[in-house]
């Protein structure tokens, strides 16, 4: 976890690698390009956290990582390379084997992700049999006990037989999590995972999620929506804006020196508990880009109270700021920095609620 | 938000006081879903109310308005008890004490214009008629950020952020002293959020409202109101002003719920102490005994699953419900 | 799941006395006598009034009929000299029975199956011939699909019987005309229950596990989807037995049918009666049977409901 | 890397017009931001419900072929008879159970009247017989579903209570017995299919009552000190209109079916009079001499049925809310 950025660029430690991808949906109201050439990495025993608002694409490209989306009506572009194996083009069966055993994926409603009809103990070990056949029954049950305890159920054993119904939010999140990690991924994706929970809850599983990583060693893809959900776990993070990255960057470095003008208006967007009541909201104006019709420059050049003319007119490029900082945004074109200099925090957080 | 420094400390404009509401289920179970509730509300100010799903935050906040009917104790408006108004006051209770919902899809009826939705309090208080019927519903569009042409629009046509607007100009309508404002930011993005709750401020400022503030967002509620009081189970566990309760929360649950709130500053997360409750919260069905929140506690003591723990005043507008503290 | 089985069996019996009620006092009040059309002299008529029980009060007729009826005693026909109503259901009910067996578990079968197809197929061809089938089949009166086979396959191609129950050959053509209504009615429920079903985030999640597809559709997917199709057989059930009425007619079968049209036609109060109940009862009994089964498919259902109230 | 270097095709695009290479400085320049108004605009044309809805229906084809041919048949049922110069009741003993040709465009039956004329008049009578019942079993279920769901209690437990013993009830026997105390005609029919037949609408109406009545707009209403006539006639029934309306489309096959079963079996509508059910039971009876007495009024029920589903299946999506976007 520490310095795994140092030595990021070498493609061995990259555990998954996603590049140029591009998700768009034909429905009858017309293409929604949901996610408009996104790349991001995730090295072995890394935290990556994409933070966005909803319908920015951080789903659908989880989704489309572990390629549970379904292709058509889906139109998929790009490359998601696992250990440098293409997983776009594998076929299906060897695409299915690597599900739940080397990438495990939580989602975001414990309410709705589990079979009602079946005991959770059955939903625990059929996704490791279905793995490794050679595991017998007793073995699995054993397994399943045991992954059970690790995420913090008490008496496992007699848990096995009980349905979804019987127990709470938290507590079926932590099954779900058990399902999750049962075969011991390489890559836990974790799509909002405490969003439907309370707060005393969502510090219950972000603790086990954090134990987790480090026993395991696990690499995890954590999406949500909020920034503190992150601050305390993740190690890089990329955040997505209109189905785009618009800024990336180790976690110190995006919180405490946010480039893009979307990032410093969210984390001022909400109030610090650990900050007086005087601190100033800033609201970002308007709401995000319908993707039936993105506009044609940086999407958030309508919401952004910097923009250029540049803005309105052309998508813009990523610009590197530091060694594994970039922001993609026009502010950082050599000739706008010549003009208006370097945008400060202030500046971009006062600027974003200017007209307040 | 400044509003506060210029009105004196007012008379209590809305107060809950021992409320209890308990819903009888089917099968004979009874839910207590608020379980000897005290809260007062001062003219012009905002209190918070926060607490964990299920801890019957909304319904005390829907007493308030009298929506429910209480099991025991009182709502009070205007230091006047709510069940022993007069048909005139009633009817000015039911103008005056207001509320806005969580819901910016299911709170507005996908059947009716926007101008319809706005009208409805003025068609029903018959406030204006035609011409300026027409007018009022431009200008409270106007006052929360839309425009006259939205008037002729439907409900679907607009964002989350929009419809909680829609809402809003739906409650001002009939020119409310007092708003419940039920987790109205809960559902909505995290950008929008800041902007339904700026709006709530700068209304608050112009208009004199008074303002209960129900959310299960801490952050929130500290910025927006000036008292905080916490739930916990169908009880208050501790109230007090809001700096006061965040520096210094003598609840145990108070703390391990602060605690369990992500800051967006990975260094201020490196340097707290996180205190993580075990279990779940209880069924309101059948709550255990004592203090609600013993099984729970890391600080409980024999006395705590016996008798229920008073909400004392320990100074400065301070109180709490616990045992352990004093 | 004991108090849901007991409260399902609280109404079911209410159900029934309701039903026995309701027929009893119908069929009294039916316009004409069943003496009336017997050239009869009239104290001959008057004693068999008094030999049937018609010359006491109502009330005590029907008391009397509701203690015969616990004994399992349904009565006599009174067109048929006095053969008792048990008898004419023991000789007729085995036919129907397994005529609308046949076409129940042909229905199930077939109509699930292809709901499945349907489904797994949605937007392909395939989808589109089960939504035509499920379409034309809803649209066809079962007397219309009964002649209709008959005059293809028996009168036309001359490959099956065209009538009477002697044999599996013989069973074809009936049970098919009887279950199309009831396959095409499943076909569409199945369709958009697993469609419902294939959203839910329980199968996004066996899929994230790499379950292969047909474990998935076999162990979550389906499961869940027959749900509502298990709520729904009661009302089946009793379609399809109406619907052997006239079946039985068009393909000659000595079910019960026949002997509820003749009773009507003879105002025969005790038949009419005796096989309404017989047939309610029956009904309520499968109504009955369905709702445990629902219960054992979906454990939700096996402990008392309770109101989840929001705070 | 040093500052500002383009980190080409590592975040953003490269699709845009502009040549990147030489931008001008005009284009560096400051502009304010956008109205936040403007982004918010909406474009599309201003439409209520009902517009949307029929919009929406009009596109589905199928639904419009089911509508055309409803209609078709309602337009034959009342002219249709006109069309020839036979009575649907005249006996010709020289044309018993001819053929369909150029006299008698549908044949005739075994007592030689018309079949064009008796099966438009027949469809006069399944037409409105189906409507009838489907319209009055929707009216009294939204009554009795709509006031067990809104105001709920006791009453609401009594009311259910009744519902489950009354749908455990086969609709079919009761339909046949009242026929048989009624007598023939086409107001035992509709009150034979009404007596259990309103409870399915009863059932749904009160599901959906129960669903909206604590949909927040509802309380809102509430709260603002409307009454319960208000919200019960702007804003429940309003919004159950669609399921009822669809419910109804698919009710009316069904009570068309019913009609034609008890026709079939000798206790509907009674000769000279006609309807499509009576038609095919004596058509039933001569089929294998004259098979087009019982297949003509087949084929006009199953088309019937068919085009109401069609229509039904349309309506669902067109008035389904979860659809609008």
């Amino acid at each position: 976890m520490p310095n795994s950025e140092a030595k990021g660029s070498r493609a061995g430690s990259k555990l998954i690698e996603v590049e140029g991808l591009r998700v768009s949906f034909s429905t009858y109201g017309g293409t929604v390009k949901a996610v408009r050439g996104i790349s991001l990495s995730v090295s072995k025993g890394e935290c990556l956290a994409v933070v966005g608002e909803s319908g920015c694409g951080k789903s659908v490209t989880a989704q489309t990582i572990m390629r549970i989306i379904p292709s058509p009506p889906a139109a998929i572009e790009g490359s998601v390379r696992l250990e440098g194996r293409e997983l776009l083009t594998l076929p299906e069966r060897k695409m299915r084997s690597l599900r739940g055993s080397e990438i495990g994926m939580i989602f975001q409603d414990p309410m709705t992700s589990l079979d009602p009809t079946m005991p959770i103990g059955k939903q625990i070990t059929e996704g490791l049999r279905e793995h490794d056949r050679s595991v017998s029954r007793a073995q699995a049950r054993e397994r399943a006990v045991e992954v059970l305890a690790t995420v913090g159920i008490p008496e496992p054993e007699r848990q096995l037989k009980r349905y979804a119904y019987e127990f709470s939010g938290g507590m079926r999140q932590r099954v779900v999590i058990a399902m999750a990690v049962v075969c011991k991924p390489k890559l836990l994706i974790a799509d909002e995972p405490t969003t439907a929970l309370d707060v005393t809850t969502q510090a219950q599983i972000l603790d086990l999620m954090r134990s987790l990583k480090d026993e395991l060693g696990t690499a995890v893809l954590l999406i949500t929506h909020d920034m503190g959900v992150v601050s305390n776990m993740a190690d890089r993070i990329a955040v997505f804006y209109a189905g785009e990255v618009v800024e990336e960057g180790r976690a110190e470095e995006v919180f405490e020196s946010p480039a893009h003008p979307y990032t410093a208006a969210l984390l001022r967007s909400r109030p610090r508990l650990d900050r007086d009541r005087n601190q100033c909201l800033v609201s970002i104006p308007g709401s995000p880009p319908d993707l039936f019709a993105p506009p044609p420059g940086c999407a958030f050049a309508p919401r952004c109270g910097l923009a250029l003319e540049i803005c309105r007119r052309a998508r813009p490029a990523g610009f590197a700021l530091g060694e594994s900082h970039a922001a993609s945004c026009w502010l950082y074109h050599a000739k706008a920095l010549a003009r208006h200099g370097a945008p400060s925090r202030g500046k971009l957080e006062m600027e974003a609620c200017r007209d307040r | 938000m400044t509003a506060e420094a210029a009105r004196a400390a007012a008379a209590p404009l809305a107060e809950a006081r021992d409320l209890k509401l308990y819903f009888h289920l089917a099968g004979g179970a009874v839910l207590k879903a608020v379980d000897g509730v005290s809260l007062s509300i001062a003219e012009g100010r905002t209190v918070g109310l926060v607490g964990e799903s299920g801890c019957g935050k909304s319904t005390t906040g829907r007493a308030l308005v009298g929506m429910y009917e209480p099991t025991a104790g009182s709502v009070l408006f205007k230091g006047k008890d709510i069940g022993s108004l007069d048909k005139a006051e009633r009817g000015e209770f039911a103008r005056h004490a207001q509320m806005i919902f969580q819901d910016p899809y299911s709170s507005l009826n996908p059947r009716m214009t926007v101008g319809d939705i706005v009208g409805e309090g003025i068609d029903i208080h018959r406030l204006y008629a035609g011409r300026e019927r027409m007018e009022r519903i431009w200008e409270l569009l106007g006052l929360v950020g839309l425009a006259k042409e939205h008037a002729n629009r439907f409900p679907h046509e607009f964002s989350g952020g929009q419809r909680q607007r829609i809402g809003i100009a739906r409650s001002l309508a009939v020119e409310p002293r007092f708003i419940v404002c039920d987790e109205p930011i809960s559902a909505l993005d995290v950008s929008i959020q800041s902007q339904i709750v700026n709006l709530l401020a700068s209304l608050q400022a112009r208009l004199g409202l008074t303002y209960l503030f129900i959310s299960h967002d801490l952050s929130m509620v500290k910025y927006i109101s000036e008292t905080v009081c916490v739930m916990y189970l169908g009880a208050l566990a501790e109230t007090a002003p809001s700096e006061e309760l965040y520096e210094r929360p003598l609840h145990p649950y108070t703390q391990a719920l602060l605690s369990a709130i992500p800051i967006a500053d990975p260094r201020a997360e490196r340097a707290r102490q996180r205190i993580l409750l075990s279990g779940d919260v209880p069924s309101p069905v059948d709550p255990p005994p004592g203090c609600r929140f013993a099984p729970r506690c890391p600080r409980a003591m024999g006395r705590c699953r016996e008798a229920a723990p008073e909400l004392r005043d320990v100074g400065g507008g301070h109180r709490v419900a616990c045992h352990a503290v004093g | 799941m004991f108090r849901y089985i007991v409260r399902r069996l609280v109404i079911s019996i209410v159900t029934l006395l309701v039903l026995v009620t309701a027929v009893f006092f119908l069929v009294r009040a039916m316009p004409g006598d069943p003496f009336l059309s017997e050239k009869l002299r009239p104290e001959i008529r008057e004693n068999m009034r008094a030999y049937w029980g018609f010359d006491r009060p109502l009330y005590e007729q029907y008391f009397r009929y509701l203690g015969k009826l616990l004994k399992g005693d349904l009565g006599t026909s009174m067109h048929y000299n006095s053969i008792p109503v048990t008898k004419l259901i023991a000789d007729s009910f085995p036919y129907s029975a397994d005529l609308g067996l046949r076409a129940l578990l042909m229905a199930f079968v077939v109509g699930t199956g292809l709901g499945i197809v349907s489904a797994l197929n949605r937007g392909k061809w395939l989808d589109y011939a089960c939504i035509i089938v499920a379409i034309l089949g809803v649209s066809l009166p079962d007397f219309v699909s009964g002649y209709l086979l008959q005059f293809v396959f028996g009168l036309k191609l001359k490959v099956l019987p065209i009538a009477l129950w002697r044999g599996f050959k013989y069973t074809i053509l009936p049970t098919v005309a009887l279950s199309f209504y009831t396959t095409a009615l499943l076909t569409r429920i199945m369709r958009a229950s697993m469609l419902e079903v294939v959203g839910q985030d329980y199968i996004k999640v066996a899929r994230a596990k790499g379950l292969s597809p047909v474990r998935i559709v076999a162990r979550h997917q389906v499961r869940n989807a027959i749900l509502p199709v298990v709520t729904v057989l009661g009302p089946i059930t009793a379609a399809i037995l109406t619907g052997t009425f006239v079946i039985e007619s068009i393909y000659a079968i000595p079910g019960m049918g026949k002997f509820y049209v003749v009773g009507i036609q003879n105002l025969d109060y005790s038949q009419i009666l005796g096989l309404t109940v017989f047939y309610g009862a029956f009904l309520i009994a499968a109504n009955f049977l369905v709702d445990i089964l629902y219960g054992l498919i979906d454990p939700r259902i096996r402990i008392y409901r309770r109101d989840d109230r929001q705070a | 890397m040093k500052h500002g270097e383009n980190m080409a095709g590592a975040l953003g695009a490269q699709d845009s017009p502009l040549d990147l290479d030489d931008l001008g400085e005009e284009l560096f320049e400051e502009v304010p931001r956008g109205d936040s108004g403007e982004a918010d605009r909406i474009v599309r044309p201003c439409l209520t419900y009902w517009q949307d809805a029929w919009l929406r229906l009009r596109k589905n084809k199928i639904a419009m072929i089911g509508l055309g041919l409803l209609a078709f048949y309602i337009i034959m049922s009342l002219v249709g008879p006109l069309m020839v110069s036979y009575d649907f009741r005249a006996i010709d003993e020289a044309q018993m159970d001819s053929g369909p040709g150029p006299l008698h465009w549908f044949g005739t039956d075994t007592l030689g009247r018309d079949m064009w004329a008796r099966v438009w008049v027949g469809a006069r009578v399944s037409l409105s017989i189906g409507f009838l019942a489907a319209s009055l079993n929707a009216l009294i279920g939204v009554c009795v579903g709509g006031v067990s769901g809104y105001f709920g209690g006791r009453l609401d437990m009594a009311i259910m209570r009744l519902i489950d013993v009354l749908s455990g009830i086969p609709s079919l026997i009761v339909a046949i017995l009242v026929m048989v105390v009624m007598g023939a005609g086409i107001a035992p029919l509709v009150i034979a299919m009404i007596i259990v037949g309103w409870v399915g609408s009863a059932r749904l109406v009160r599901g959906q009552m129960l669903q909206l009545k604590n949909q927040e707009y509802v309380l809102a209403a509430r709260k603002l000190g409307a009454s319960d006539a208000r919200i019960i006639f702007r804003h429940l029934i309003p919004n159950t209109i669609g399921l009822i309306l669809t419910n109804v489309t698919m009710a009316v096959p069904y009570a068309i079916f019913n009609e034609a079963f008890l026709s079939f079996i000798g206790l509907g509508v009674q000769p000279p009079a006609a309807s499509w059910g009576l038609l095919a039971r004596y058509g039933a009876q001569s089929f294998r001499v004259a098979p087009w007495q019982l297949f003509i009024p087949a084929f006009f029920i199953s088309t019937t049925m068919l085009s109401l589903y069609l229509l039904g299946d349309g309506l669902r999506d067109a008035l389904d809310p979860k659809l609008r976007s």
